[in-house]
């Protein structure tokens, strides 16, 4: 089918990492003066200033921090969404959408992990996808 | 830095001016600011007009429809800050002593966009991502209930009483009383947001003239003076942080407290930014209006309605009022000054001698908030 | 007033980086000035942003990248002077001892627009009715061609100046000569202006870092003295009048020069807004450089060449270095301030002690320009 | 045809007025209180800020200020135009097109006189027209 075969619009670019087992894990970046990470990646420290980073890849799972089912937003987005942010541990905070879920089902600080999802498609009809996060079901985590 | 006082205010009624140019919208607000002071327009020597979208050069095209021109026109942008801060900078010419007497413009049209939520900055990550204004306030609301077991019912409670106040203002976009069941009831926008917690879109425009307090006399009857003025930016915040407490209002409100030499409990009214139900609620606290976890507290015991011990809100509100973006810190000013001369009819806060205004905007990742400035004013 | 002086200037190299976000572009300026300046991040307690489509917190948006937050960050917008508005703005809030030390920043990104004329105001009723602004500048240069005997060639000659000195410029987006001939053989764009008396549509951020004068010394071996700035917006006139003769730089040169007790002859080199090549030559005489009729004789001599009487635009000014609009302004201050130190190389003023920054802009039908910002520097 | 029955776009709103002989004329606002004239029209004085303004119908003849033919512009707009201020005796500045007129043969102080013009099309292909004027040919005046 040619939706198959049609490339999806990956709106994270390099701030995202898919290992051949499938593992996705969020990209950023550590600063090698003060040793900050930072999400998504820059070419400037916001600690130190200094332009010494190298790329840093983050945890595959984290913390929801908070979540809401979000029902109005603009043209493109799959509606409704779960809109969230993840503690990842090292110590970075991110906007995610949460797929996968039963909103009912979601708790403060549950364990979530990272993968790639299609969140919305644009006005050619082309899937937006990025990263995403899902809850860990037992026996994964 | 010399005593500085707001001789003159003006706005139009908030509301969904599509027909209108931006121009045609704000001269009649700045127009009964500069009739309300008394003043010759050309005894005005800068105006500050604050817009976030109302493109290039918005001050020079209102001024010009009233011939007010050949002067400093700076156009100040900071998001729904855009006039607060317009107004913090005017201020700062005037206390300095570079000018005597300077206009102030807020102003928005929002409806040339056509509805839906507010159109953010694309280049933003979580914009990018899909964050838009309503979720980040209901991830603070969510996080909020789970920390302090703040509930659906107190969070409607804000629009019903924001719905109250607005009734009583002429220039509010919302006349209407609503109820918690018909906010509850209301469409879904972020759970746990529904659209009566969130502020309307709209156009609008407010003014105000301020000149040094020793020249105010001479324009007005009853100047209103300006006991403090601060504003910041958000630090920004790559880790976790405390989405239930607002940073930079917190620290915005001490330094402010500290300038001015009061607290909290000297402040007789507010006008707070409650673009969304459950931010009026962190307000009260960050502010110091009550202890963390006793917002709830302190709207159901009726302490932030006119009539208890310090009104919030009595225009409205972003809720009730409207927020056409850009305007809304100088319509915050234009409520303030007319409640401390007590023109407010029956929203009119009784005896009020000191008023607060508190405005804050933005959505850039990383920040609590891009922006906020908050002002101190006693009759 | 106290005295105020610029301790370190930064800029990037104009050009197109549509593949950059404003942020991106703008940073690499900002550090450069700071470190420049060798001024602690935290020692700086304000920001000045000028842009004028930069979209909303500009100033936020750049200085989380390097963590320059929680201080006020005010964006101003004044059309193509919104960075010069922008300084000005800072720089009062110094003189005044406000704050000791402040960033300005200037930034546009115009190729989001995806090329063409510059979007204009559409509520605007000539822009409505198809008024653009090689249109507006091609019809000053026709009358000034009918009343003054001004020839296309001498048009033609400021396009060819300016590029002569753009190569000399490594941040220059133009480092290629041209010739008179290729001047006028380039396409038509508003008759009788061609390509090549336009400045060119890029991207493009500068900043400085300013003091009070008593701690610039702390900071920097040679702080160059800002002795003057001045802002102004133009009158509107809904008549007749003399679009030969710029009313806003005329009125605003004559109050700056009056305020810093200086002349036009005591400025070593200026830069000034050469949107479109006849703008260069209205702006010689306005300034004061020449007499009213004289400009193209000017140019003629080589006076405003690097080696001449009055060096205008060694940078190659907005035709050669280009136009990211919001960004001008400073762009400017920051090639003062670097021919003021005598580092600027093959394009160098030599013993250059006073220099000037021009910068005007905006079309709103009735006015000459929206606006107009003219400072005056000395080492 | 189609064509004829397609009503253009007026961009010039109540801003001009024709009288039944053909005679085109801008109409502006003239204030009550100071006497000043204004174009286009107005609500509020911009000398005096009077709101007692009442419409001005202005002369149909005015006289060439300056010109430029114009070969880029935004979409929509018939290029080349000829874009021009005319002076009119109102003590009016009016920016407008010059249309059926050769460019060579453009004068300043030249008379010109107001008409109805097509400037351009919109997106849909709708005809936008305005006031604008064109050369007072001899015999005219
Ligand atoms: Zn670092
Ligand atoms: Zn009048």
């Amino acid at each position: 089918m040619s939706e198959e075969l049609q490339e999806a619009l990956n709106l994270a670019g390099d701030a995202v990492s898919r290992a051949a087992d499938g593992t996705v894990q969020l990209v950023g970046s550590e600063c090698g003066e003060c040793g900050k990470n930072v999400f998504p990646p820059t070419d400037v420290c916001p600690q130190c200033m200094s332009e010494n980073l190298s790329s840093r890849k983050l945890s595959a799972q984290g913390k929801l921090y908070s979540w809401s089912v979000v029902h109005a937003a603009p043209k493109g987005w799959d509606l409704p969404f779960i809109a969230a942010y993840v503690d990842l541990p090292e110590e970075v905070r991110v906007f995610a959408h949460i797929v996968d879920a039963d909103p009912e089902a979601l708790e403060m600080e549950m364990p979530v992990e990272a993968r790639i999802a299609v969140l919305g498609s644009d006005e050619s009809g082309t899937a937006i996808e990025s990263y995403a996060f899902t809850p860990v079901t037992k026996g994964d985590s | 830095m010399r005593d500085v006082a707001i001789v003159g205010a003006g706005m139009v009624p908030f509301g969904k001016y599509q027909e209108k140019t931006l121009a045609d919208i704000a001269w009649p607000a700045v127009k009964q600011a500069v009739e309300d002071a008394g003043i010759k327009k050309t005894d005005i020597e800068a105006t500050y007009c604050g817009t976030a979208l109302g493109g290039m050069m918005s001050g020079q095209r209102i001024l010009k429809k009233l011939g007010i021109t050949g002067l400093p026109i700076i156009n100040i942008e900071n998001a729904c800050s855009s006039s607060s801060t317009a107004f913090r900078e005017a201020w700062i010419t005037v206390a300095a002593g570079v000018y005597d007497a300077v206009l102030v413009i807020g102003v928005e049209k929002l409806t040339k966009f056509g509805g839906g939520t507010l159109p953010l900055e694309k280049e933003d990550w979580e914009v990018s991502h899909g964050l838009v204004m309503p979720a980040l306030y209901a991830m603070r609301a969510r996080r909020y209930m789970h920390e302090y077991g703040l509930t659906e019912n107190d969070i409607a409670d804000v629009s019903v009483k924001a719905r109250k106040h607005g009734v009583w203002n002429e220039d509010a976009q919302f006349r209407k009383e609503v109820t918690r069941e018909e906010v509850l009831a209301s469409r879904p926008v972020a759970d746990p947001l529904k659209l009566f917690h969130c502020c309307p879109s709209g156009d609008g425009a407010a003014a105000v003239v301020i000149c040094s307090a020793e020249k105010a006399k001479q324009y007005s009857a009853e100047p209103i003076r300006v006991i403090g003025s601060e504003i910041n930016s958000g630090k920004y915040m790559t880790g976790y942080r405390d989405m239930t407490s607002p940073e930079i209002t917190l620290r915005g409100a001490k330094q402010l407290y500290e300038e001015a030499g009061i607290g909290p409990e000297d402040v007789d009214l507010a006008e707070v930014h409650d673009a969304f139900a459950i931010a009026e609620l962190l307000y009260y606290e960050a502010l110091g209006f009550c202890a963390k976890g006793d917002a709830a507290k302190l709207l159901a015991d009726g302490e932030t309605s006119v009539g208890g011990k310090i009104p919030v809100n009595p225009s409205g509100g972003l809720l009730s009022k409207g927020h056409p973006i850009g305007s809304t810190g100088v319509a915050q000013i234009v409520e303030i000054v007319r409640q401390l001369r007590g023109q407010c009819g029956q929203r009119q806060v009784e005896g009020a001698k000191v008023g607060l205004t508190h405005c804050t905007g933005g959505g850039v990742s990383g920040f609590d908030h891009g922006v906020c400035s908050i002002n101190l004013f006693a009759r």
